[in-house]
């Protein structure tokens, strides 16, 4: 067993436990370890990454000294090794994007706490990514929940963020309670809990036909249960309250990495643990498409009207998602290749855009809404040169990274070619154009002269525009060399059955 | 010949903007070098009678060329256009002096005779609507002269008018260059020479119909100058708007302009042959008969003088036309004896009621009672003219009818042949309705109030005497003008 | 329907189920849904619990020397919800701590209300 | 005199006026009346918008009121329609799955059979199903106790009273101060206070005898440690606060769960390790039956006790006075 | 050559962008105009210099985007009758825009965008595939913004976003059309005959008639095509160096330019002769002539008239590139040529009018024709053109339009050439109404308050009278641009 091959298990461990070490230290202390273990992780992905890609296949790693079937294991593809590293360096960023905010939202005794559930989270994350057991799965989904709702109500102090956090609670309690009595049900009838051996079973009861109802009704609960935590589009209606409240750092985690967490788990159920011709059979792809579809019109026209910045960004985080429910959707492979690359761009870019609402509000006096932040684009450049970047992209600029996921989007709904192509068209042009309707007024008003004067309350700290800095230059990256990145995806797809 | 051609189109357009010189604006010196000119392009047209054949000045792009060609019909109406300018041009010398801002109405008057002169010397299809579009627009200022609200409108009408029917003549040109070939005009018709399988073949129908389509839209198109029926509207509002001599000119030689475009298209490239017994020999005629009955009818009815000589000019230029489609010697000479009987005619009739209004002041044809005494000699050239136009033997207009009706009658196109001798003689009867009522109140009726009408001064006279004598002439002699157009029997 | 008879342990289970999702749903009032939230999770443990229950068996503990498999009933199932009753406390737990914070706040359970004062609180 | 509008009029007249042949007057314009009067019919629109704005905002506020009637009923027949549908739904998978109790399951496969026959041979332990969660799927655990851990400082977050970093208590909204606790009950109630002094030890020592012996006889960490937090909280409420500080204050809780977790993690790590890279792990499982045996099974019982003792304290703690 | 081409599309962009860093106050206006001039002459020559030099495919890669899609500018025939016409009129707008944009105010700002937007038609022109072109196509969106909106005044933002929204809607359409071609074509590179691998499309054919339908939506919202027309007229609020330049010549040309790209070199003229997809193409290219005519004549404001009439006179380009034959293209080419010129010079009389006298409704230019007899003398021959009267440019290019019409054999052909007729008459309505109207007030009118208006300084005056000489030149001698661009629709340059 090479090195390197561990380090995945090692960055489970490291941010496990270096959650708990951040909650005996100070604030500054948890702040920097926190630093520490998520560059660490960061690194040990991209080796792993490196790695996989030489050998060229996943290999499976046992945890202890039982095989599969016995004890628990985790699977490391290409595909989980970019997710990975992706996770770790966007939370690392994002920490570093609204640093100061955290200080300012949380008490002084208490700031230490906030970086605990940031690593557990990225523990969490990981672990959704790696596991190659339900019930282990199941088990990093709660974790992952308590962690998020944490994270949205660290800003107790406005009754907003309390009210938000008790929703989401509520509305992902259900979500894993449907996701739990799936398992059960699937345990019962096949008798495993790792992902290989339930496929093998799965494939035999369709087959033979037995048990058939059990199983669609657990398709319909994975989907459902998985659905709703990661905000489709009728269980979206927590998500605007959640993310629109938080703190800077906190939005951009959960809109950018904690709802693909849990898509990603989706995808792996689909793909490796049911197999997509079952699923195809079982018509569930249908019924995710039309979620998409409506999302990214719904969800549109919801940003429109909002009057706040930042919930106009987590209502196009609803439309976003419904992209890549849409690529889901499709079912084909090309699909969901699209999907997971729209999970990567859109990782890049949302955390980039709360960053900069965050630059903004610190230049008008803390508030979000459009009539306060007027002019705040010019007040502050870097965050107003970002917000346009992030903007482009998820307009879908060439150039910009949005773009790239949009024509594998595009390719992989021509290839289908059935009545789901012309639908899925007519809704990518539809909300390509729906987006440009929130995201220009938005600019329009923050780069207008204001009528009075805003005072300039905070200094941007440096940490704020070293991350806009690395984000509008991932974003280039993705969007002018994107080639090397699809390769991969694609690649890792492929490995993924 | 390229001489003449500079001296028949560029000199006048010339001399015309060179009027525009503030050493023209003292008004003797400025009748004076008009007079010349009309003289000189009267020499001019006289000189090209010797001239023959065509040339082309300009290749616009590779199928558009400006090409002048001097023939019988193009020597024909520049004679007559030469001729009515030059009297007309006299006329204006004393008419105008109760006009305002006289030197900008000699340029237009001017540049007109040029692209008229152009129209006639027009060698292929382009050429021909080049001119006519920018005669159209030359002679718009003319009728706008005295800038009233309604002369602005009626110019306005004019002009739309005279553009939609050159663009439906553009129509023509575009159908006909695809499907017909090179547009230069051939005596005798480019289809008829080359393509005379065309008539028969059936695989053909096609590019048959649409050339027929593109004739009919030509027929139309040019036949709006003329005051055919479709687009005969403007004549009746731009005439008693303009100022007497500008709507002499206008009735009297510019309808020809139509006339000879319509005549170019159907002789010269059509050929008579291809054309004849066809659906657009069928609804020309019956548009001509109804233009004819309906310009005759309104003129009956018009109070106003010169609205009623406009409605009347409709009708007779109809007449011409009416031999134009005839499609055989016999009415083709009718065609043309008429057109100038009809230019000399209306040229006498328009001066004579410039006069009226100038000395007699009045514009109603029914307030003209007793004017006859107190202008004796205006009012005789008015009677004999109208006995011209009414066809009375001794004069000019018998013999044209004469040979339209024989014409008809020999072609017989089905009805078509009994039908058209019948309208023409209803409406000579007509005009003798409207016209003889000018002369009889001129001299039997009373005047009631008293009125300082006194006779026009020379030279207003003297352009109308020459004109009436012409007309006796021509109406004792017509061997002389059948020479000038022998040209016809090689057409039809 | 017999086999309802049969597995009358998973019917119960999966009634529960359904009462507990649709109060956490249905109710407006905090603590109802969290008393909804504990129902579901029990139900879904009772479910997990009766799976592994094999007739005639006995708890998975060796008792003087006997291994063989018919001895005992199936172990992984009770594992789970041993699993699954921690997450269910700690998640109660921060619920409760939620509602406590909620109440000092706006003085009231019902989540409707609390969300109509939350709006009115800001602007 | 026609303004501009008239004038528009007008142009489409022409047409008809064209085809009867007479056109009486056309546009007439002194100089600029046309101008004012074209933009005094721009501002007359701006007010007509300003009006039709007005009232739709009333229209919507109407709607939003009956809007919220309709709202409730409708929710609550949707919601008795979702856990019917739901229940015929469950039932029908139920009516569909193996018997309860047939031994022919699926679910008594190879995996639970390995567990019963070698369970003893590989973990050392006699209760299988602690052998199984501690060993065979204990990564499982190592999360399950992260959740426990996770909830403890969510809890701390929201309820523990903030002090400023000069130590001062910060006056947070809605938080009472310290005294408040005990305004309804008796202080020092001797009855209970006696009962506790008698059944203290007692509860105590049973909990860590339930640890102890969690890979032996049922029980384990979990349950032993929810024992011994019973106890603690039994004695916090015999003896209040000031008692239990002297020797549980918040340092001891977070210490002791750093101080478990920690262990807990470590120990994991190496046998993770050591059984990825096939390496030999030499942990002595010692003979079944003996306290000391089945490897990292007892230590890790010890640590996941402490952790759940404490939570289950501070939960107490910080749901009674949000501070220690 | 292809750095050649590089530098002529980086140089105008770089010089605009460092025009305002240059702060030129308010007071050295003139060394702030002649900067930006000479920075136009040189692109200008540096252009003109490509299209005389060009070789095809020596092609210029930037970047590799993905394995299809890649950045690469190569200058080919189309490209270069693109070009010229650029070449020709941007030095000339921005002399006019010198003495125009005094009263505006903020001329750093105009002029920086200006020739930015100068740099991006060029490599909008030059752009040898679908991608670099949609890519150009939407920074033409966004640099043009600011132009459209420099007033800054409430009707100039509403015009800026209605003209935004039109555009992102029509490059969303074009987008998903693309696409199609990204499947289906073999590549995605301009090659004239089109790119579609017929063995891959097989049955569905149908389908890919679908996508170019939406191309030419896309495209047509840039080349105000009926249903997408309405941002033109209200871009009128715009400076008229911008409604000139762009609405008259860079920005819809560039829609129309780029259907012909779509049309003839991707998805290829055999393809779509013939099918439901050209009727479609043609019904709205006719339907739109008229209603653009109509609009014109009925429209009081002088700017809007032409607007509408550059609505109509698109969809005769269109009309022309809807024949998918040589001949059609070939005098689509040269409409959109002669169009440009004429078109730009009205607008700029036009400017000079409300430049002058602050008066935009036709009413009010009475009597003006002898007041300021250049414009209006060059404003007659720009409408004498415009209506299609022969020795001037605008009847070639009517002519080409109309033999290729009636040649293509098709009913809707017929019906091009009627609608042709019919718009060709109503421009001359609404022209020589404005003519009549300037050079002959009617009887009753004073002229007193008309005598403080006289003619403009020379910037403005020179542009007028090159542009019109140019009319009457190609009127005269139009056979060797009529040869060459035939030879181009052939693509046997």
């Amino acid at each position: 067993m090479n090195l390197v091959q561990n380090f995945p298990f090692l960055s489970i461990i490291l941010t496990l436990s270096g959650g708990v070490v951040c909650s005996v230290l100070k604030g500054s202390n948890a702040r920097k370890y926190c630093y520490f273990v998520l560059t660490s992780v960061l690194v040990g992905s991209l080796l792993t990454m490196a790695y996989v890609l030489s050998t060229g296949e996943s290999y499976v790693y046992m945890m202890g000294h039982f095989p599969a079937p016995w004890g628990n294991e985790i699977r490391v593809g290409v595909l989980e090794t970019i997710m990975a590293s992706l996770f770790s360096g966007i939370m690392l960023l994002s920490l570093m994007g609204g640093m100061h905010h955290i200080f300012e939202d949380t008490e002084d005794t208490k700031s230490n706490l906030y970086f605990t559930l940031v690593s557990l989270l990225s523990a969490s994350l990981l672990a959704l990514v790696y596991t190659n057991d339900l019930f282990t799965g199941y088990v990093f989904v709660e974790i992952n929940t308590i962690a998020s709702c944490a994270l949205v109500m660290i800003r107790y102090r406005s009754g907003k963020a309390l009210v938000a956090t008790v929703r989401y609670l509520f509305m992902s309690l259900l979500g894993s309670g449907l996701f739990l009595i799936g398992i059960t049900i699937l345990y019962d009838i096949t008798g495993h809990l790792l992902m290989e051996n339930i496929a093998q079973s799965v494939s035999v009861l369709f087959q033979t036909g037995t048990y058939a109802f059990p199983l669609s009704v657990v398709v319909v609960l994975f989907s459902m249960g998985l659905a709703i935590k990661s905000a489709c589009f009728p269980f979206h209606t927590w998500l605007p309250g959640a993310h629109g409240n938080a703190t800077v750092s906190s939005s951009s985690i959960l809109s950018g990495l904690v709802l693909k967490g849990y898509i990603f788990l989706l995808i792996k159920i689909f793909y490796r643990v049911i197999g997509m011709n079952i699923i195809f059979h079982e018509r569930a792809t249908n019924v995710l498409f039309i979620f998409g579809v409506f999302a990214m019109i719904i969800g549109s026209i919801k940003a429109i009207q909002e009057k706040d910045l930042k919930r106009m960004l987590a209502y196009s985080s609803v439309a976003q998602i419904g992209y890549i429910f849409l690529g889901i959707g499709l079912g084909t492979e090309a699909g969901i290749a699209a999907a997971c690359l729209h999970i990567i761009v859109h990782a890049i870019t949302k955390p980039m855009l709360f960053t900069a609402c965050g630059g903004f509000m610190d230049v008008s006096g803390g508030s979000k809404k459009f009539s306060d932040i007027q002019g705040a684009g010019l007040r502050d450049k870097l965050s107003g040169i970002a917000f346009i970047v992030g903007a482009m992209s998820m307009i879908g600029i060439p150039f910009f990274a949005g773009f790239i996921s949009k024509v594998y989007l595009t390719t992989a709904a021509i290839e289908y070619s059935s009545i789901k192509t012309v639908v899925a068209l007519a809704a990518l042009a539809i909300s390509t154009l729906l987006n440009a309707c929130y995201y220009i007024p938005a600019m329009l008003v923050l780069f207008t002269h204001p009528k009075t004067e805003k005072v300039h309350t905070h200094p941007r700290s440096k940490e704020m525009s070293l991350s806009l800095y690395i984000f509008i230059g991932l974003n280039f990256l993705m969007g002018c060399f994107s080639q090397p990145i699809v390769n991969a995806v694609i690649q890792g797809i492929a490995m993924f059955r | 010949m390229l001489g003449l051609i500079t001296g028949l189109i560029v000199f006048p357009m010339i001399t015309g903007v060179l009027c525009l010189l503030p050493v023209f604006q003292d008004d003797r010196r400025r009748n004076l070098f008009t007079a010349s000119v009309l003289g000189l392009n009267f020499i001019f047209v006289l000189l090209c009678f010797a001239q023959e054949g065509s040339f082309d000045l300009l290749h616009l792009s590779d199928h558009l060329s400006l090409r002048f060609m001097f023939d019988g019909a193009g020597r024909f109406f520049l004679l007559l256009a030469g001729l009515m300018f030059l009297m007309v041009g006299i006329y204006s010398f004393e008419y105008m002096t109760h006009e305002h801002n006289r030197p900008r109405f000699y340029v237009f008057y001017l540049l007109t005779l040029g692209a008229l002169n152009g129209v006639c010397l027009a060698g292929n299809y382009m050429t021909l609507y080049c001119f006519f579009e920018l005669m159209s627009l030359l002679s718009m200022p003319l009728v706008l002269h005295s800038q009233t609200e309604e002369s602005i409108s009626a110019a306005k009408k004019y002009l739309l008018y005279s553009v939609f029917g050159a663009s439906l003549g553009l129509g023509g040109f575009f159908l006909f260059t695809v499907y017909g070939g090179s547009t230069n005009f051939v005596t005798g018709g480019v289809i008829a020479n080359e393509l005379h399988q065309l008539q028969l073949s059936s695989e053909l129908l096609f590019q048959r119909n649409m050339l027929l389509i593109g004739a009919f839209l030509a027929i139309v198109g040019f036949g709006a100058k003329a005051g055919m029926m479709p687009l005969h509207a403007w004549l009746p509002t731009a005439h008693p708007v303009a100022p007497a001599c500008a709507s002499a000119v206008l009735s009297g030689v510019i309808t020809k302009a139509g006339v000879l475009a319509i005549m170019r298209v159907v002789y010269f490239l059509y050929g008579s042959s291809f054309l004849c017994s066809t659906w657009v020999q069928y609804a020309w005629l019956m548009l001509i008969l109804i233009t004819v009955l309906v310009g005759s009818t309104l003129a009956y009815k018009e109070k106003i003088l010169k609205k009623r000589l406009a409605y009347s000019s409709v009708s007779q230029v109809s007449y011409i036309l009416f031999g134009l489609a005839g499609l055989n010697t016999w009415s083709l000479t009718g065609a043309l004896l008429h057109a100038a009987a009809h230019s000399m005619i209306k040229d006498v009739l328009f001066m004579g009621a410039g006069s009226i209004i100038m000395h007699g002041h009045t514009e109603r044809a029914d307030k003209i009672d007793g004017l006859g005494l107190k202008m004796p000699v205006t009012f005789a050239c008015i009677t004999v003219a109208s006995l011209g136009l009414i066809g009375i033997p001794p004069l000019f207009g018998y013999i044209s009818k004469w040979y339209l009706c024989t014409g008809s009658l020999i072609a017989h196109h089905n009805f078509f042949g009994w039908l058209g001798p019948v309208v023409l003689l209803i409406s000579a009867l007509l005009t003798a309705g409207y016209l003889f009522t000018l002369t009889i109140n001129g001299y039997l009726k009373k005047e009631e109030t008293e009125s300082d009408a006194h006779e026009a001064g020379f030279l207003m006279l003297a352009p109308m005497l020459i004109l009436c004598t012409l007309i006796l002439i021509c109406g004792l002699f017509p061997n002389l003008v059948t020479q000038l157009i022998e040209f016809v029997n090689t057409l039809a | 329907m017999i086999q309802l008879f049969i597995n009358y342990y998973e019917t119960v289970a999966v009634i529960i189920f359904s009462i507990g999702f649709t109060t956490m749903l249905l109710n407006r009032n905090l603590i109802k849904k969290i008393i909804g939230f504990n129902f579901m999770d029990c139900a879904i443990y009772l479910f997990l619990a009766c799976k592994g229950y094999v007739e005639g068996r006995k708890a998975p503990i060796i008792i003087d020397g006997v291994q063989s498999m018919e001895a005992y009933i199936n172990p992984v199932p009770s594992g789970l919800v041993l699993t699954g009753i921690v997450v269910s406390v700690s998640v109660t737990a921060f619920l409760l701590a939620l509602t406590i914070r909620l109440y000092y706040r706006y003085h009231t359970l019902d989540i409707e209300e609390i969300i109509v004062l939350s709006k009115k609180e800001e602007d | 005199m026609k303004i501009r509008e008239d004038y528009e009029q007008v142009g489409w007249r022409k047409l008809i006026h064209w085809v009867n042949a007479d056109l009486q007057e056309d546009y007439i314009s002194k100089d600029h009346v046309i101008h004012d009067q074209l933009h005094l019919k721009e501002n007359a629109a701006q007010e007509k918008n300003k009006r039709i704005d007005e009232l739709k905002s009333s229209l919507q506020a109407l709607a939003k009121t009956h809007g919220k009637q309709w709202y409730e009923k409708s929710y609550r027949i949707f919601s008795i329609f979702v856990a019917v549908a739901m229940i015929i739904v469950l039932l029908g998978v139920v009516s569909q799955l193996p018997s309860f109790g047939d031994p022919s399951n699926p679910a008594n496969n190879e995996v639970s059979e390995r567990y019963i026959e070698s369970g003893l041979q590989e973990t050392g332990a006699v209760n299988i199903v602690a052998g199984m969660i501690l060993d065979y799927r204990a990564f499982d655990t190592l999360g399950e106790s992260h959740v426990l851990f996770i909830a403890a400082v969510s809890v701390l977050i929201l309820l523990r009273m903030d002090y400023g970093s000069d130590g001062k208590l910060r006056k947070t909204k809605g938080i009472r101060d310290e005294g408040y606790d005990r305004m309804y009950e008796p202080r020092n109630d001797l009855i209970l206070q006696t009962v506790t002094r008698l059944l203290f030890p007692m509860i105590v020592l049973f909990g860590i005898y339930v640890i102890l012996n969690g890979h032996i006889s049922a029980g384990g960490g979990f349950s032993g440690g929810a024992i011994v937090g019973a106890a603690l909280i039994l004695y916090n409420n015999a003896f209040g606060f000031n008692k239990t500080k002297r020797f549980f204050t918040y340092n001891t809780f977070k210490w002791v769960s750093f101080a478990s977790l920690i262990t807990y993690a470590l120990l994991k790590t190496y046998s993770f390790y050591t059984g990825a890279n096939h390496l030999h792990s030499g942990i002595p499982l010692g003979e079944p039956g003996a306290i000391l045996s089945s490897g990292l099974i007892l230590p890790l019982n010890i640590c996941v006790g402490c952790v759940v003792a404490c939570t289950m304290y501070t939960f107490f703690t910080m749901f009674r006075k949000g501070g220690m | 050559m292809n750095y050649l081409m590089m530098i002529a599309i980086a140089f105008p962009i770089i010089w605009g962008a460092c025009l305002p860093l240059l702060h030129y106050k308010e007071a050295d206006r003139s060394s702030r105009n002649k900067y930006a001039l000479t920075g136009t002459l040189i692109t200008s020559a540096l252009v003109l210099l490509n299209v005389f030099t060009f070789k095809s495919n020596a092609g210029f890669q930037l970047i590799q985007l993905t394995d299809k899609m890649s950045i690469v500018f190569d200058v080919d025939a189309l490209s270069c009758v693109f070009l010229c016409l650029i070449a020709i009129l941007w030095p000339l707008a921005v002399l006019y825009a010198w003495e125009y944009m005094h009263h505006e105010g903020k001329e750093n700002k105009f002029f920086s965008f200006y020739l930015m937007t100068y740099g991006i038609v060029i490599g909008l022109a030059c752009s040898a595939n679908l991608i670099t072109f949609y890519l150009l196509y939407e920074c033409l969106t966004f640099a043009t913004i600011p132009l459209v909106m420099h007033a800054m005044n409430r009707r100039a933002i509403k015009a800026g976003r209605k003209y935004f929204m039109y555009s992102i809607a029509g490059a969303a359409t074009a987008f998903v059309g693309i696409m199609f071609l990204v499947n289906y074509g073999t590549s995605l590179d301009f090659i004239y005959g089109g790119t579609l691998d017929l063995v891959k499309i097989g049955s569905q054919q149908n389908l890919i008639l679908f996508g170019y339908i939406l191309t030419f939506f896309g495209f047509g919202v840039k080349a105000a095509v009926f249903p997408f027309h309405g941002w033109l007229p209200s871009a009128g609020v715009a400076p008229t160096p911008v409604t000139a330049l762009l609405h008259a010549v860079a920005v819809v040309k560039a829609g129309v330019f780029a259907i012909m790209r779509v049309t003839y070199y991707s998805f290829g003229a055999a393809f779509l002769s013939g099918t439901w997809a050209q009727s479609i193409v043609l019904s709205f290219a006719c339907f739109t002539i008229v209603f653009g005519s109509v609009c014109a004549w009925k429209q009081q404001h002088l700017k809007k008239r032409f607007a509408y009439s550059t609505i109509s006179n698109l969809s005769y380009i269109l009309l022309g590139v809807g024949m998918m034959n040589a001949q059609g293209l070939c005098a689509g080419l040269a409409h959109m040529l002669i169009h440009g010129i004429m078109k730009i010079c009205l607008f700029f009389c036009v400017g000079v009018v409300m430049e002058k006298t602050h008066r935009e409704y036709v009413p009010e230019i009475e009597g003006m024709g002898r007041v300021m007899p250049i414009t209006f003398g060059c404003f007659t021959i720009g409408s004498l053109s415009l209506s299609g009267i022969p020795l001037f440019a605008g009847f070639i290019s009517k002519a080409a339009l109309g033999t290729a019409a009636v040649s293509s054999g098709l009913p809707l052909g017929l019906a091009g050439l009627c609608a042709l007729l019919i718009s060709a008459v109503l421009t001359a309505a609404y022209t020589f109404e404005i003519v009549i109207k300037a050079f002959f007030p009617s009887k009753g009118f004073n002229t007193r308050h008309l005598r403080e208006f006289k003619d403009p300084s020379w910037q403005m005056k020179t542009p007028l009278i090159v542009l019109s000489v140019l009319m009457i030149l190609i009127g005269l001698h139009g056979t060797e641009l009529m040869n060459l661009l035939s030879k181009i629709a052939m693509n046997l340059m």
